[in-house]
């Protein structure tokens, strides 16, 4: 008699497919359990459906829950945390297996992660070796200072697009987030939300500003050059089609660009580059972990244990990461990447960058933050693309701007400080 | 009636052709993206040319959203959700026009509101509802304190439940309840002459008789209308279908669609996407050209 | 607006509604009244529990004046896309209606703007609207610049009149002509015979007796403009650039759905649900005064 | 087969009235006609008996039960509409059938039925049309066999033939004698036409302006017209009606010179009273001018109508029509004499406009309008 | 001011056929009236006149231009609708001067002309309302007036008096005389009711199945009906008809044992043939049953008309109708002889139904028919 569990995740298109394959081979793989993946059209609508049935009594066992709605479930008590399951389900797991930078983003404040990492990445910065070669470089920009000098020297070089960038919400991650991250510098106080409802933003009073202003200045001067989907080509397809020579984007993009790619194009990755002298951290991670619901069976938990066990083999890993642009999340998973010379074969060469960023500055590390727990996170990210919109847009005052972002953005948290009266992060 | 008028007519088609044209152009977007590779759909600006990868790409749609079974679900529930919106609501326009009786302009209001919060915005409590179709009954029986006095009383527990979750009922019932088709009968109702409702009457018809014999044939514009609309509007429902449907065996097409949607970071295969788009559009292109074949013009009065 | 004949029964009447009257009960009143109940708390998206907090998402909204900005291009958006909406698909439905050759075929196309799923409409006019590669980018040939809505808030709320006036052409236009096949044709004959030609016939004869359709399209599309165009802001432009196609429900949709906040979106939701029926209750109230039934 | 009893029967449209408080008794199995003009309330009274109109004062009593809160169906009747109301969507047959099925008749019968009817009225032919394509007197030749398929206790008829041709007309009005003679059902027939009032009904209402002015059988109401309006409206052309006074002699004066001997002005003792003299176009006869007693005129026109012929005659400045049976040539201009016989002879009072007969005086007769 | 040409005019609506080939001249400023059954193809006609009707075959020449293509608005023609087709939208004042309005008269002229039109068909009192809140009657009279108001080249009238009563057709039937005699305008007018067709028009048009039968003045159509069909038709009381067959005496015998004397059937060769004979009910008298030469037969019932009676006997089983205007006491079953003067009869060919007369022979009259 198999078991039946319910796995509702968000993504869509090949990636849904690619997890689809992966509930497959595990449904193949053993007889007791059957995992149910079903796609339910984006984050937004896998997490409201997960609440919609959770509050109904009807959860699925395991819910994909994207980065931004981290904060409400741990809050929820309404999961069975991860590190508990397994042990209790009689797995022993090495939780310090975990590459630091995703780790700390899903564990609590003492460090239990609650959640597993699922779909993981991170940003780096994609640059065009043949443009490059053309300014007579054949290295990508570590700092920003070089990379003004390089958009400075790519504009004279006649091309149209050295910096290609976006500013809504969903582009905040590379630009704002990850800057502060590998940064070392804070988004809210309370170390990022991590010790407390009560944090306060502060992006607006850090090295975040400054490089807002050069940005404005770089895209005054034709130098990066906004490319979103409302303009007709987005940064990334831009990059792909030769048009801009520079972007920021996930890992995650990096086999989509492979198989878009101007035939003969050649280009490269790096990782963000920080203002010079500044202390490398490590970046966030991105994307989406997996959450175990409360109130199912235990042989539905099995079943959820099972699974987990199942995505967490190297050979998984290996696999994953070469059908989708996601990256291992562990390093015995990277280590088995790194032996099978994944890392060597074109399509994936540079990938293991995303690693390096991610673990640039080890988790310990006080002076680095370990990722980013704040509530409304999605709109606190919208105030920021709104602060960013009147600046780049309207011609807003940088500073006036970011700052009334980080106050509403406040607000957003003060509500929600509010409505979580009385409860304690974990 | 002898027209002769060129230059209207002309002016008329032009427009009417312009028209068409725009109508069209989206659609034609749609199926040259179908045609193309995936390179070839993601350089800016897409080629207008068609590509060659039309039936592969329907193809590796067709398969990857199943859409088969998908297609037969839609169908089914599409047409559930229409025909019970022009059923129901010619129903209630029916009683808010032709009877008299205290508080029905109130009623009218009150289903008209319906249209007043869109779904998305109470999808959470509705799929609690949906969960246990009995629940308001059963919270307003707890609060009247009926459960205690049975309880007490009888010594049952008066527990009701209905689930509808992956279930025809659970996808389609709440689809129906809103107030579109309500207002439109009311609106054609009030303009069907007094005497066919008289000449009805003197013919000894009641109520019933008159709503089934004169006024469902009359509406037949309206309620052809009304169809095309609520099939076209149901089929391209997804979050409300997706949200009471884990279970495969319930699912329809447009969820399908929407995780064809390339992702994020995922391949941008649009072409694929684009080419289940185009078969998920059919069905509903065709009840549009199958309906207006139905057209009848002037059943009230075309006198002479 | 009464009728002459009427049924007495008044149990007949009542068993008329009373299944739509039972599915809005179950399915709209008893839902909605729980999430309108959040919005005088800060309701815990997973049901933990809520703090009561009365007015105050109320006074939150109302004191901020992006709000206020919203409710205005809610306002204008509403206004713009129902009079193209209407507009264009009571002029084509009229000359459709004509039956002059092809009408067959533009009686089938011309519905089909309102078939098209939400992300092909996505991509289409995206295709159509990029100011640099898209169809208009034409306008940006003859003029640099006229024409970026990634850039300038009106150019996107144009952008996205236009996509949602496109869909709702189809939509009207099928109730049109709907309608304008049960009008007599005695009376266009009158009229000819008046010495009326078309284009007249149009405004004295057929206007006037569309009104109860042209009424019914007025508060629906009203009432869409307001609920139904989140998808489009959503696929089109999230509410940009710097907030200038932010319409009210969109933030309740975003706020709520994607943000979690459903106390402030069902604050947002009262808001906007009270300005509609208010609207509503005007139209019916001055408009529908007009209306011919007979 | 039903009684109808109409007691203190008003109608108001918001403000106005239509019906001023109708009573009449009809026997059950009876025939009546109602005559009135344009816009008098025939169909408003129709309504109302039929249950399509709320009754705003007084009652209608159907087989002794008041029918004032009924339902239509409630009170078998059946309606030929003024305006037919066909059913649009529905072919003749269904149109005819409808109330058949209704009833539950079995399709059989109902066919069997609709046929017969449908060869009443002649429209066998059309049996599969819609009305959409028939013409007037086809549509309004359906509407009949609606009400008469349906053999009720009672039939109200609307103007149910003033779209046919004299001959069918002939045929249709045969035909509802035939069928009131077999089903007896108590009918109301509302008509413009004279004929048909003189020759269908048992007894003959006269309305204006939402009151009854006579009620009698049709014979009576020609010969003894109850008042100056019923004397006016009832026969065509119209009786010849002159205003004056009755002198010392007895004579009814209408010119400074001229006057008519009327022999029983004094015996009803109406001296010096203003009355109306009414004379029908057929009591008068054309005479020589110079006859004697003769009333002087000329001749303005000649109205030929087939079978018989109206003289149109100028009595010094008024215009006074005489029928005339046997062709005449006479040009306009022609002198010619009017004989009357004073039998022939009406009087109205000139006031109330009602019939001054027997021993009543003017001043009870102008009291009794009231 | 305009004269119409009707010339191999056909209508067909899919497969049914229902104006057969019509031919009519109508002079500049005549008054035409169209008589026929109901369903024979008048108002078909009178639509494809005015425009509203696609000719199937055929042409229609008005003024000399032929207007097969032009709008109904070129084409300067008012039409009454047999169903009145009042915008329902619009008050009885803008219904009356919508024409106006589209014609772009100034607003005071307008009303002052909606306002006499409005006075003329007795509506003033109604101006504001809208048709729904009009009686029958009234509603015909708004219809009446739309067309008045605009004193058109063409009068289109579709039976516009039918839902009138006596006297209001009357004053509208001299009104529309005053008009014609003031416009001049060429008018069509179609209408079921006898005297009208006799007394309004220049000349009359009988119409049968989409056929035109006979055209000449009314009295001429009266008096001579060129087929058995218009003789049936016009008239009322219909003329009786009797099938039967002429002998060698020149008699024609209807039945085994009786004949009525024809004098002039020998002259006119008719020895041996099948005819119909009609003699109208106002030609026959009845006298005394012994009578020599009369015809006997028995009192079915008799007719009130109030002006007159009909007697309805029964002539050997045949029904046959005579007039008589003195008032008559005869009871059912009681025998009569009716006599007829032989100048008053009329024959048709038994086969082709058209007139027998002057030296035309039964064959000749055949041919001629087709
Ligand atoms: N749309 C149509 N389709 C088919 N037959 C039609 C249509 N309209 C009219 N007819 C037929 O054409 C014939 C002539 O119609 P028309 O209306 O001209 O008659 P009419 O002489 O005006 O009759 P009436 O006196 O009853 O009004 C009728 O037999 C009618 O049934
Ligand atoms: N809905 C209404 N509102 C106001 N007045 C009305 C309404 N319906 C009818 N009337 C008026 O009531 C009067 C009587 O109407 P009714 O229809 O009974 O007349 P009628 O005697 O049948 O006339 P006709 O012979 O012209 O049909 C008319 O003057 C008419 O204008
Ligand atoms: O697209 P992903 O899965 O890499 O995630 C990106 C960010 O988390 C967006 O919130
Ligand atoms: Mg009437
Ligand atoms: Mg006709």
């Amino acid at each position: 008699e198999t078991t039946k569990i319910d796995f509702w995740f968000g993504n869509t298109g090949d990636i849904a497919k690619r997890v689809q394959e992966q509930c497959d081979r595990f449904n193949k793989s053993q007889s007791d359990y059957e995992v149910v993946c079903t796609s339910q059209g984006s984050y937004d609508a896998s997490l409201q459906n997960t609440i919609a049935a959770f509050r109904a009594g009807k959860q699925p066992t395991i819910a994909q829950v994207s980065d931004a709605g981290t904060l409400d479930i741990m809050l929820s008590g309404a999961f069975y945390p991860a590190n508990k399951l397994m042990a209790d389900m009689g797995y022993n797991v090495d939780w310090n297996d975990y590459f630091s930078g995703i780790k700390s983003y899903y564990a609590t404040s003492k460090g239990d992660m609650y959640s597993f990492p699922f779909n993981s990445s991170t940003p780096l910065l994609y640059w065009n070796k043949d443009a490059f070669a053309k300014i007579g470089k054949d290295h990508a920009p570590a700092t920003w200072e070089e990379a003004a000098e390089d958009f400075k020297a790519l504009k004279a070089a006649g091309y149209a697009c050295p910096l290609g960038f976006n500013i809504s919400r969903d582009e905040i991650w590379q630009y704002g987030e990850q800057f502060m991250a590998v940064h070392g510098e804070p988004i809210a106080t309370k170390r990022n939300g991590y010790e407390g409802l009560d944090a306060e933003l502060v992006f607006n009073k850090g090295l975040w500003v400054k490089y807002i202003k050069d940005l404005k200045g770089w895209y005054d001067n034709g130098e990066a050059v906004l490319k979103s989907k409302e303009t007709g080509q987005t940064f990334v397809e831009a990059f792909a089609a030769g048009d801009c020579q520079v972007i920021l984007t996930s890992v995650g993009d990096h086999g989509n660009i492979g198989r878009t790619a101007k035939p003969g194009m050649n280009w490269g990755v790096a990782m963000l580059p920080v203002y010079a002298g500044t202390e490398r951290k490590h970046s966030f991670v991105g994307g989406a972990s997996l959450w175990v619901l409360s109130g199912k069976s235990d042989a539905e938990y099995k079943g959820a244990a099972a699974f987990f066990n199942f995505i967490a083999k190297p050979e998984e890993a290996l696999e994953w990461s070469t059908v989708t642009g996601y990256i291992p999340v562990r390093n015995s998973g990277y280590d088995y990447l790194v032996k099978e010379g994944f890392y060597e074969k074109a399509p994936y060469a540079g990938r293991e960058l995303a690693i390096k960023s991610l673990t640039a500055s080890p988790a310990d590390d006080a002076k680095s933050y370990p990722g980013i727990r704040l509530g409304g996170l999605l709109q606190i990210r919208q105030e920021m693309a709104n602060g960013l919109q009147a600046i780049f847009i309207n011609n807003a005052d940088v500073q006036t701007s970011l700052d009334e972002a980080a106050a509403r953005g406040n607000q957003i948290l003060r509500r929600f400080e509010q409505t979580y009266k009385g409860k304690q992060l974990p | 009636m002898v027209e002769r008028t060129p230059v209207f007519d002309a002016i008329c088609q032009a427009i009417l052709f312009l028209g068409l044209l725009i109508a069209l152009v989206p659609f034609a977007i749609v199926i040259i993206a179908a045609t193309h590779d995936i390179r070839t759909v993601n350089t800016v600006p897409m080629p207008l040319v068609p590509g060659r990868d039309l039936f592969a790409n329907l193809a590796e749609a067709w398969q990857r959203a199943d859409l088969g079974v998908k297609l037969f679900n839609s169908v089914l529930f599409a047409t559930a959700v229409a025909c019970g919106k022009v059923i129901l609501s010619a129903m209630a326009a029916f009683s808010i026009v032709y009877f008299r009786f205290p508080g029905r302009s109130a009623l009218f209001w009150a289903i008209f509101v319906t249209l007043m919060l869109p779904l998305e915005v109470r999808i959470v409590p509705t799929y609690a509802v949906a969960a246990n179709a009995l629940a308001p009954f059963q919270a307003i029986l707890d609060t009247t304190g009926i459960t205690w006095l049975v309880q007490r009383v009888s010594g049952i527990e008066v527990k009701l439940e209905w689930g509808l979750l992956n279930s025809y009922p659970g996808l389609i019932l709440p689809l129906v309840a809103t107030a579109t088709g309500t207002f439109l009968y009311r609106q054609f109702y009030l303009t069907i002459p007094d005497e066919l409702a008289e000449a009805a009457k003197m013919d000894g018809s009641g109520p019933v008789r008159f709503f089934v014999d004169m006024l469902l044939p009359l509406s037949r514009p309206n309620m052809i209308a009304l169809f095309t609309i609520m099939f076209v509007w149901s089929w391209n429902q997804y979050l409300w279908p997706l949200l009471v449907t884990t279970d495969p065996k319930f699912g329809i097409a447009v969820t399908e669609l929407r995780a064809l949607i390339p992702s994020e970071f995922g391949l941008p295969d649009w072409n694929v996407a684009m080419a289940g788009t185009l078969i998920i559009m059919l069905p509903p292109l065709i009840v549009v050209i199958l309906m207006q074949r139905w057209f009848v013009r002037g059943l009230i009065s075309t006198e002479k | 607006m009464e009728k002459r004949a009427t049924f007495s029964s008044t149990t007949i009447g009542l068993l008329f509604v009373a299944p739509m009257l039972l599915l809005i009960f179950v399915f709209f009143y008893w839902p909605s009244g729980q999430a309108l109940y959040w919005a005088f708390t800060l309701e815990q998206p997973w049901g933990g529990g809520n703090q009561w907090v009365g007015f105050q998402n109320f006074q939150q909204l109302l004191a901020d004046p992006v709000y206020w900005n919203s409710v205005v291009r809610s306002l204008v958006f509403a206004l713009a896309s129902t009079v193209i909406a209407m507009g264009l698909a009571l002029v084509l439905a009229l000359f459709t209606d004509r039956e002059l050759r092809f009408h067959r075929a533009y009686r089938s196309v011309l519905v089909w703007p309102y078939a098209i799923a939400a992300p092909a409409l996505g991509l289409a006019f995206r295709f159509i609207l990029a100011p640099e590669a898209g169809l208009l980018s034409v306008i940006n040939h003859l003029s640099p610049g006229l024409w970026n809505p990634a850039l300038d808030g009106t150019d996107a709320m144009i952008a996205i009149v236009i996509a949602f006036s496109w869909k709702y052409i189809g939509y009207n236009f099928i109730f049109f002509l709907s309608a304008l096949a049960s009008i007599p044709r005695s009376l266009t004959e009158a009229a000819a015979m008046d010495g009326a030609g078309p284009a007249r016939r149009i405004l004295d004869i057929q206007l006037p007796l569309l009104t109860p359709t042209l009424f019914f399209l007025l508060v629906i599309n009203i009432t869409e403009s307001f609920q139904d165009s989140f998808g489009i802001v959503d696929i089109m432009t999230q509410g940009g650039p710097a907030r200038a196609t932010e319409l009210m429900v969109y933030k309740i949709y975003f706020d709520g759905f994607k943000g979690l906040d459903y106390s402030g979106a069902a604050a947002q939701s009262i808001i906007l649900m009270l300005l509609v029926i208010l609207l509503t209750v005007v139209q019916f109230r001055f408009i529908e005064r007009r209306v011919h039934y007979k | 087969m039903a009684s109808i009893v109409i007691r203190g029967v008003r109608k108001s449209y918001q403000k106005n009235a239509v019906v001023h408080g109708v009573d009449l008794d009809i026997a059950s199995g009876e025939f009546i006609v109602i005559l009135g003009p344009s816009g008098c309330g025939k169909s408003t009274l129709l309504r109302m008996v039929a249950g399509l109109e709320e009754i705003s004062q007084g009652e209608i009593v159907i087989d002794g039960n008041v029918v004032n809160r009924l339902e239509p169906r409630e009170r078998g009747c059946a309606m030929v509409f003024q305006n037919y109301a066909l059913y649009p969507h529905m072919t003749v047959a269904e149109n005819i059938g409808y109330a058949l099925k209704v009833a539950g008749v079995p399709k059989a019968e109902r066919a069997a039925r609709v046929a017969a009817t449908a060869k009443i009225v002649n429209l066998e032919a059309f049996l599969d049309r819609r009305p959409a394509a028939l013409s007037g007197g086809q549509r309004q030749r359906v509407a009949m066999a609606r009400a008469i398929v349906r053999e009720p206790k009672v039939f109200l008829f609307d103007e149910p033939l003033s779209n046919l041709d004299a001959k069918l007309r002939v045929a249709m009005r045969a035909e509802i004698r035939r069928l009131h003679r077999r089903l007896g059902a108590t009918s109301i027939f509302v008509t413009h036409d004279q004929v048909e009032a003189m020759t269908l009904g048992d007894r003959l209402v006269v309305m204006n302006a939402g009151r009854i002015e006579q009620v009698g059988s049709p014979s009576e109401v020609y010969r003894r017209p109850a008042s100056r309006f019923v004397a006016s409206f009832v026969g065509s052309p119209a009786m010849n009606l002159m205003e004056g006074r009755i002198d010392r002699q007895g004579a009814f004066v209408y010119d400074a010179q001229r006057s008519i001997p009327v022999p029983f002005a004094l015996e009803r003792r109406l001296v010096g009273h203003d009355v109306t003299l009414g004379i029908r176009a057929e009591a008068a006869r054309l005479v020589a001018p110079e006859t004697p007693g003769a009333l002087p005129a000329t001749v303005d026109f000649v109205e030929e109508l087939g079978a018989g012929r109206v003289v149109h005659t100028d009595l010094d400045g008024l215009s006074f029509a005489v029928a005339v049976s046997e062709p005449v040539a006479l040009e306009p201009g022609t002198a010619v004499g009017i004989a009357v016989d004073p039998a022939d002879i009406h009087l109205f009072d000139a006031r109330s406009g009602i019939r001054l007969e027997g021993d009543m005086s003017p001043a009870q007769a102008s009291a009794s309008q009231n």
